[in-house]
This record gives structure tokens, sequence and C-alpha cells, in this order.
């Protein structure tokens, strides 16, 4: 019976299907439209609020598994902040990301380079690079963000750098931007900075973590959320960018109407088929 | 459509392959990607954590303060400057490695102890300030909101859905009678919270497909 | 005395570090933040150790011939590369551009360590059709809080249900009908007072955790028996 | 950092800040008003910041009546600092022009200072008429706003610290069965029926990760009722410690059922603790050896997919049991009963009763029922206006 078939279906087939699904619209784009939701318009505006020319705190707790959802945010999100003139602190609690993070923030920088703002490292943006100790770092940092990052990504003295002059600890910060792949990340810098050092924060995460993070923003402890690849492409849409997240949201919209499909079809095959063997 | 003549890209191509053909079925090409990846990132977090942790939390402070350059000597503690007394990390850190000899390895807990005590402290508190005095302030908001029907109708769902879900994990009674009914109810906003859960992870693991894919046609093929 | 010294460190540890969320005096801020740094060096060296239980564990497997003695070579041989290019050859400076270290990292850890997690995205389309299964009320509401959020979240859902429902013909009140703020309104609410629920109870867990490592009575983490 | 260098530090940077002020746009539209000095700021006020270690001096001041918000007559302020009435005066730091209040976080503990402001512009410099002091920065002994926090852990802790002294003196308190346990009985008698091994899968992390702990407490249990029943049992383990601890759990187990004899050592098995290796090697078991019960407790991530889709497809009754909230979805719609979040640790307490995690699990229990009290008596008061609870929990 036919039915019976597609339940012992190869998965091969299905992976193949799914394969398809996400490369065709990468070939050739529809250009879905993208709506921006709440959270995302969120976090828009509170970085928005920040006064232009402050100095921010981002820590990008990524590495390379998570860059198609977490990259774009990192790159809008400096963007932004430098769009208001404003100087960003760069840190990195995952021991796989320094360098993708650095691979970002160079590649934003270069963007403005050639368009004429001369964008400095080390004073306008600084990359302190990765520390190890979870939580342990975040703390220390409340003490000394210079002394819990003695050197930068590049081995320079940190507090030789002209931007760390009006860094002392998180009290120099307007905000943090968090953009955040698992833990440490969002949860740990909501439990041990943003209500003890209380500085206000927002969050970018992955698709997986953003249900558990959506009661910090109920609670006003995230002051905005982007949630994935979608927020991210989001907020590329509110920064009126055409960026990687963007030209993901076809074939992103194309697999889940598959996968749905599956999971529907998955459940008409397996209750057709006990009403026959229950009938028979 | 030129192909990438990089050597690199073409590596991280072929690697990118070799994992992938793991969906076929698991293979020599997948074991060989799987093992060459385990090594290289060993390596790389020990260089890592040397250069950015070791070499700047221990080497660099400590012979500081032993070469005599600091005014005070090399015990004048003070908040973030420890000088000297690094020497207790940095002797705990090597100890850690007696754990590779079965004879010794008892010597590893003291460090061990440090750090369960450092984590077993932070998130304690972390834990109960972020997640559990903080989560329950933010739940007292007011069941009725004065011209605003829908909102009052959300806000008693919320405070109803998170009594049913507290009381879902209760232990102390049978969940039979009204406890019974509302541990149920408590069921039914668990079951919603995990379909959303569902959808959201689907949406991140597809996220890293395309991204993979947008390396495959960008990168290496140089389609588009 | 193997293990009493161990639990009466962490215990002491503990109760500083804990005391230091509530004592700002330097009396007790400072121990805490010297502790929180013996902490983090330690976890640095714990990387050390992590590599050399590799080294230990595939070295006794090539030696004995274990049947996957090459990947395990291959496995050494990455390692030893890697380390020799970091600690070696390009030094502090092994993250910068045009090093040895950063063209392995790029061509080499960033390829495999995302297509790993790329791998998932296959396997979960095939689990939705093979293993997910409505066998109750409760795993109905899953599964339609899954499809709406799943569908409703990315642009293709909400197109199409603009299209229907946003059609001039029908009333006001039928665009909340659409998925995407369906979806959102069961982000917001049904399943934030869930979520809030478990949150709050596994910070219970953890507290309940942390009061037993810092008074010695949780010491699974010494392991051994003596 | 020492307070001298710190301070030498920012003069150059304030300096450099009065430098660069001077020709700014300002001068391109500069009237014989715009040249003038300023009039000085007035109302120099400190206050030691709360709560902290004694290394914070908040100050305000009232603007200078030249301080118009146009760029003009004062370019920013100035801050001095110095430990007599009479100087020698320190610059602490520079701020733009409009700033009524700064932070000095480069105050020592216990040390007496004298602050003073000074505007700053074009035309030059004026400073306040007087000095502010003696202010003193002092350590505090205990954060006031911290007090709901430190309440709610106390509480916690001794009810904690109560349940596990009612149970290790005898009187054990009342834990109910979790449906999952008869399930996972169910489950192993069906595998003896129909003479084929149960698989148990401890989860996917190391020791420290107290899921593990608690789905290797679980497994004694486990063995203990497949040896009563002489049913096989696998166990796959991903970590060495996990591995010893597993052994020696099912032996024990085997012991407890009165079947030492029984005891076979290869039934633990000690795999990769490499995600994917760990999956290919449980997979192939489920597909070889067909076992009829699968139990999935510990912690899990990517692989609860695969792991239940496999096990789903061999028709075998599954049951897991994990606290990693993003992967329950997945062993919900796949399995034949769930434990839900922290349900596996209640059923570890459950099944060893031993007197600690009976304890917690019943301190947890009460002040689940304190919280419930909470939000509900603080809803209420939120909806008849009387914010004073709300008030007292919101922490710093």
């Amino acid at each position: 019976m036919a039915l019976s078939a597609l339940e012992r279906i190869d998965r091969r087939w299905i992976f193949l299907v799914v394969g398809l699904l996400v490369l065709v619209p990468l070939l050739w784009p529809i250009g879905l439209p993208v709506v921006p939701t709440t959270p995302v318009r969120q976090y828009h505006d509170a970085i928005a609020a920040i006064p232009d020319g402050s100095t921010v705190l981002m820590s990008c707790d990524y590495d390379p598994a998570s860059t198609p959802e977490l990259a774009p945010m990192t790159e809008t999100s400096l963007r932004q902040l430098w769009d208001k003139r404003c100087k960003v602190v760069v840190t990195v609690l995952w021991n796989g990301g320094a360098a993708v993070v650095d691979q970002s923030i160079e590649k934003v920088a270069d963007e403005y380079r050639a368009r004429g703002v001369p964008l400095v490292d080390g004073v306008d943006y600084v990359n302190l690079g990765y520390k190890s100790g979870n939580e342990a770092v975040m703390v220390l940092m409340g003490q000394g963000i210079a002394s819990a990052f003695p050197r930068d990504q590049r081995g320079r003295v940190t507090t030789q750098l002209p931007i760390m002059r009006t860094v002392t600890d998180y009290s120099s910060f307007p905000m943090l931007v968090n953009i955040s792949a698992g833990y440490p990340g969002t949860k740990e810098w909501v439990q041990q900075v943003n209500s003890r050092f209380h500085l206000p924060m927002v969050s970018g995460c992955t698709a997986v973590s953003a249900p558990e993070f959506f009661p910090y923003l109920q609670s006003g402890q995230l002051r905005g959320l982007l949630g994935g690849m979608a927020g991210a492409a989001e907020y590329e849409v509110l920064r009126k960018e055409r960026g990687a997240a963007t030209s993901g949201m076809d074939a992103q919209s194309m697999a889940h109407l598959f996968i749905a499909l599956c999971i529907v079809a998955g459940n008409v095959v397996h209750w057709t088929r006990r009403r026959a063997g229950a009938s028979a | 459509m030129t192909i990438s003549t990089d050597f690199g890209v073409w590596i991280a191509a072929l690697l990118t392959l070799c994992v992938f053909s793991f969906l076929y079925k698991d293979n020599p090409l997948y074991k060989f990607a799987e093992h060459l990846f385990v090594g290289v990132s060993a390596g790389y977090y020990i260089a890592l954590n040397y250069w950015t942790v070791v070499d700047q939390y221990l080497v660099i402070p400590l012979r500081a303060a032993f070469d005599g350059s600091q005014a005070g000597g090399p015990f004048q503690a003070q908040m973030q400057d420890y000088r000297g007394w690094l020497i207790v990390p940095a002797v705990l850190g090597v100890l850690l490695f007696t754990r590779l000899f079965t004879r010794l390895s008892w010597m590893s807990r003291w460090s061990l102890a440090v750090v369960m005590g450092v984590f077993a402290g932070l998130k304690t508190t972390g834990f109960a300030q972020g997640d559990l005095v903080a989560q329950v302030q933010a739940s007292l908001v007011p069941l009725w909101i004065p011209g605003d029907l829908w909102g009052s109708l959300n806000a008693i769902l919320f405070t109803v859905g998170l009594v049913t879900s507290l009381l879902f994990f209760f232990y102390s009674r049978e969940h039979k009678g009204v406890l019974g009914g509302v541990s149920r109810v408590g069921v039914w906003f668990l079951m919603i919270s995990f379909g959303a859960g569902y959808g959201y992870t689907v949406m991140s693991r597809i996220s890293l497909l395309i991204g993979r894919f947008q390396f495959l046609l960008v990168d290496w093929l140089h389609v588009r | 005395m193997k293990r009493e010294i161990p639990l009466f460190l962490t215990a002491v540890i503990g109760a500083i570090v804990l005391a230091g969320f509530f004592v700002p005096h330097p009396y007790v801020s400072v121990p805490a933040d010297y502790l929180q740094r013996c902490a983090v060096i330690v976890v640095a060296f714990g990387y050390a150790l992590g590599g050399a239980n590799l080294v230990q564990v595939n070295l006794e497997g090539i030696l004995r011939r274990h049947p996957d003695w090459p990947y395990k070579l291959v496995l050494l041989a990455g390692m030893g590369v890697t380390l020799v290019f970091g600690l070696f050859v390009d030094r502090a400076k092994f993250q910068d551009p045009g090093t040895v270290s950063l063209w392995i990292y790029d061509h080499v850890y960033v390829p495999m360590n995302s297509t790993m997690f790329a791998l998932l995205a296959l396997f979960i389309a095939s689990a939705a059709f093979r293993a997910f299964r409505v066998r109750s009320a409760e795993a109905a509401l899953l599964a339609v809080s899954a499809l709406v959020v799943m569908i409703g979240r990315v642009p293709l859902g909400d197109a199409v249900m603009a299209g229907v429902f946003d059609h001039p013909g029908l009333p006001e009140w039928m665009r909340h009908l659409r998925l995407e703020p369906l979806q959102q309104w069961i982000m917001d609410w049904p399943q934030n007072a869930a979520k809030r629920a478990i949150l709050i109870g596994a910070a219970m867990g953890v507290m309940a955790t942390g009061l037993r490592v810092i008074l010695g009575i949780e010491r699974s983490y010494l392991g051994g028996s003596d | 950092m020492p307070l001298a260098a710190s301070v030498r530090r920012l003069v150059p940077f304030a300096l450099l800040l009065v430098v660069l002020a001077s020709p700014a746009p300002a001068a391109a539209v500069a009237s014989a008003d715009s040249l003038r000095a300023p009039a000085p700021p007035t109302g120099l006020l400190y206050a030691d910041v709360p709560n902290d270690a004694g290394h914070a001096m908040s100050l305000t001041w009232t603007l200078s009546p030249d301080d118009t918000g146009r760029a003009g007559v004062v370019s920013g302020y100035f801050l001095e600092r110095a430990t007599t009435p009479g100087g020698p005066w320190a610059i602490v730091d520079s701020v733009e022009s409009g700033t009524r209040a700064f932070t000095d976080l480069t105050v020592q503990r216990e040390v007496t200072y004298f602050y003073r402001v000074a505007a700053f512009g074009p035309g030059g410099t004026t400073r306040a008429g007087a000095a502010a002091g003696p202010a003193i920065g002092r350590a505090t002994w205990f954060n006031v706003s911290r007090v709901s926090v430190l309440v709610f852990l106390l509480a916690f802790f001794l009810l904690v610290l109560y349940y596990m002294y009612m149970a290790q003196t005898g009187r054990k308190p009342f834990v109910r069965r979790l449906a999952g346990i008869d399930a996972i009985e169910e489950a192993i008698g069906r595998a003896t029926e129909m003479g084929r091994p149960v698989l148990y899968v401890p989860g996917i992390q190391d020791i420290d990760e107290i899921q593990t702990v608690a789905g290797l407490v679980i497994l004694e249990s486990v063995a203990k009722m497949t040896a009563r029943y002489d049913t096989p049992l696998r166990v796959p383990v991903s970590y060495p410690i996990p591995f010893t601890i597993a052994q020696e759990m099912v032996r024990s187990g085997h012991v407890d059922a009165g079947r030492p004899d029984a005891y076979d050592p290869e039934s633990v098995q000690f795999v990769s603790p490499e995600q994917f290796a760990y999956v290919a090697a449980i997979t192939g078991i489920m597909l070889r050896e067909r076992p009829a019960a699968h139990l999935f407790v510990g912690s899990f991530y990517g692989e609860s997919l695969m792991l239940s889709e496999t096990g789903y497809a061999t028709g075998a009754i599954q049951i897991a049991a994990t606290a990693n909230v993003h992967q329950l979805p997945f062993f919900v719609v796949a399995c034949d009963h769930t434990l839900i979040g922290e349900e596996i640790f209640a059923a570890s307490a459950y099944l060893s009763g031993e007197a600690r995690l009976v304890g917690g699990l019943k301190g947890a229990d009460m002040l689940k029922l304190v919280i419930v009290a909470v939000v509900i008596a603080g809803c209420l008061l939120e909806t008849f206006g009387i914010h004073t609870l709300t008030v007292w929990m919101q922490t710093q």
C-alpha cells in the first residue's frame, strides 16, 4: 500500500527535499516581505535611545556554528551604534568565537572606512578578545574592564588604548548589547550583570534560546530581543539593510513550510494506517 | 560561475562536504573530518587559553611582581592587583594535571574545590536574583486594567499559567482532586511552550543549514 | 584528608563568593574577586588538561591498534600542528590576520564547527515526518503551537495569511487571526507563563545544588572513592 | 589601579578636551560674547554612593548661567579634587556642557576629599567659589537593595535544611510517586515478556552535570528491576567517570536484587564524548539488538531528536527524562512518556530515597507554595493599586 510505503520512506529522501528547498531560493530569491515584530523593534529602539557618542559594551558570545544567525545581528548592531558615533568595546566569552567576531567587526569597519568615515581600532572600537571562566569573568569585569582584559585581541595593553580612557567598569556603559549562542550568554549576563550592576541590556540570540528569554523581556531585564535569523532579518529591514539574514528568509520560509507539512503528513499517514489496521 | 581558486576555501568546502556525507551514512570521510575537528579544536583551545588567560592573568603579572619594579613588594596586594599571590592559582592549575596519574589524582581535587566553590557561590546568588526574585517580582501585575479588557484577560491568563505550571512541579501531594485539575491545566501551558520551543528550534537549525549553503554557493562556487 | 580539605575549601570559598553578593565591603569583595580570578585561571588550565587527556586516550588507542587507530592519528596530528603553530610559532599574535593559526581556524575549524550543527536541520525534518506523533490532547496542543509559531514566524506564512485576512471585504478584527500576531501572542502570554515557571523551578534546583556543594553534601564532582 | 596613576592618566585627557573644545565649530561664528570667560557653576553637592565598597562619590552641581545648551561660552566642566580644603588640586575628569552630575569612581575608601568644579570655554576657565567637602567614601557591610534576595535565599536554605534533617532522623517527608516511574517499570516488564534487552542512555554530559548524576542514580533502580526479571541491560556512556560510576550502579542494582551472579560487566559500554559518534553507537545498538525499551535519562542536546527518531522507528517503548527544556519537545512527541524538567531530579530523589535529595525536593516544594502565595497576593495588591510588595522585591 502506498501509505505504508510512505511511512517507511528512507529518510535520505527527506534530507534531499530539505536540501533543495533551501538551495533553490538561495539561487533564485523570491523576495518575500519581512515585517518587523515587537521584540525586534524594542531592540532597535533601545539602541536608538542610547546617547549619541557614548561607549557601549558588546559581548559577542558565540562560535562559528551560530554565525549564520548571529553574525548578521552583530554586524547590524555595529552599524546602528557607529551611525550614532558610539564607541564599541567588544568582548567574547566563547572559546571558538574571538576570531569570527573580529572578522565581523573589521568587515563593518571597512565599510565605514570605504565611505570615508575614519574608524580607528583602539579609538572608536576595540575587540578585547576571549576569556575563559564564564560567569566569573562577568563579575571580574564589574571590578574593572581593563583588569579583566589586560590585553586586547591584537595583544595591545588595554589601559593604553584611547577608547579605554573613559572605561572603568560597567558604570561606564549606558547599555550592554549581548549576542548570545547559549552558555555563557544572555542568561548569565542577566543573572550576574544586568541586575547586579544595573546595566540595561538587549539580547540577540539563537532561535533555540529565544523562547527562554521571553520572560526576561517581559520583566524588563532585557530591553529588546532578536531571536534567530528571522529576528536578524527583521532588524536588517528596520535598518534598511539587505544582509545575509534577509536573503536567507526565503529559504527559511520554504523549509519551515515543508517541516510543517511533514508533521501533518506524518500524522495523517499514521492515523490512516491505524484506522486501516483497526478495521482489517 | 567561476569556482574559487583559493586553496583554503577548497579545503573548507571539502571538509564541509565530508561532514555532510554523514547524512548518507556514517563513513570514513565523516570520521576523518570528525577526528580532525576534535584534534584541531583541542589544540586551538589550548593555545587560546594560554595566550588570553594564563599569559595575561598569570605569567605577565607574576613576572612583574618578582622583578622588583613594583612599589610595596611582591605581596602588597590590593583589589585586582594580586601580584605574588597569583602563585596560588598557578599551583592549583598545575595540580589539575595530577588527574592524569591515578595515584596522585586526589590532589586535583583542591583545584576543583576552588572552581566548584566559586561557581556555587556565583550561581546561587545569580539564579536567586535574576531568575527567582526578579522573575517573581515581574509577575506581580494588576489583573484588571481599567479600559483594557484584552490586556486584563491576558494578565489573568498569564497568572493562571504561571501558578498552574508551578504547581505541576509540586511533589508533596498526589495529583488528585483540585491539585490534579490544576496541574493538568499546567501541563497545557507547558505543552504550548514546548510547541513554541519546537518551532524556534526548527528555525535555528534551518538557519545553520542556510549559512553553510551560502558559504558553498558564494565563497566556493562564486554563484551570485 | 584527601576529601576533607577540598570539601572545606569549597565550603569557605563558596561562602565568601556568596557573601560577596551581599557585602560590598572590601574585606569580603577583595577576597571574592581574588578567588574568581583564581577560578578563571584554573578553568583555563582545564583546557590543557583536556588536551593532555585526549593525547593519553588516543595514544593508547594507537599503540593497541584499536580498529579506529588511523583516525586517532589524524586527531593527534591535527592537535599537534595547531598547538605548535599556536604556542610556539605565531605566539601571542596567533589570532592576527596572516598567521598559520588563523588559516587553520578559518579553513578547518570554522567549516566543520558550523557544518556539524547544520546537519541537525535535516534530521529535524525527517524526525518531523517519522517521529512527531499526536497521541494525546496535550501533544495536540504542542503540535498546534509548534505549527503556528513555525509558520507565523517566517515571511511566507505571514504573507500568505495576510493575503487572506487583510482582504478589504473582511471585518477589521479578523486581521488578528493572522499567524504572525497569533504566534507573537503565544510567545508573549501562554509560553511565557510556562517558561517563567520552569525558570523559577530551575532556579530553585540550582540554589539547592549550590547549598549542597557549599555544605559539602554534594560531592559527586570529587569523583573516586577514597 | 593606584590612584596617582589613574589621575595622571586622566589629566592629559581633560586638557586635550579643553584644547579641542576651543577652536570648535562655535569658533566659526564666534562673537565677542563667546570669548568671555563663563560664569561659574554653583551649588556643588557630594554624596557617598550607597551599597558599595566605598570607591565612588557622586557629585552634582548647578550649571553655569552661561550654559544655555548652545555651543558658546561654556564648553564643559572639569572637576578637581584635593585631600585638604587648600589643595593641592588634581583634575578628576571633565564633562561636556549641560552635564549636571558626575560619579568619581577613583575614590579611595575612608579618605577625606574636597571637590571643586569649574566651567571652561573658549574665553577661559572659571572655578566655583567654594570647595565641597569633606567627602568620605565609606564601605558598606550590607547592600540593602538586595534584602529581598537574601530573604528568599535564607528562607529556601532553611526549608531545605529542615527537611533534610527531618529525612535523616527517619521522619521522611511524603513525596508522591511519579507516573514516569510506573512507565519505566511497565516498559521493563514488556521487554521481559518479549525477551529483548533494555537500553539505558544516561545523557551526553560528564559527571559535573547534575542531570548525569540523577541519570546514574535512576540507573541503579532500573538495574535492580532488570536484574529481578533477568532482562539484559545495555548502557552506553559518553565520558570515563560516569562510565565507572554506571558500572558500579548496575552492579549494586544486581546485588540489591539478590542476583549479583547475573551482573554482566559488558552491559555498560564506554563510547565517546563526541556527540555524533555517541549517537551512531546508540542507534547501532537500537538497530542491531532491537531493545524493547529505550530509557533516555540525563542531559541531552541536539542528539535528542536523532535518538528518539531512530528509536521510534524500531517500535520500542521510549521513556525520556531531561531538564534541558529546549530538547523536551522532541522527546514529548516521539516518546511514550516524558519526565518534564525537574521531574528527573524528583524521580532520582524518590527512587534513591536519599535524605539530602528528598530534603531538597521538599524544601523547593514549600518555596513553590510561598511563591504561588506571593504571586497571587502581589497580583491582587497591584490590582488595587498597592505597590509595596512589588517595590520591596525590586532588586539591584
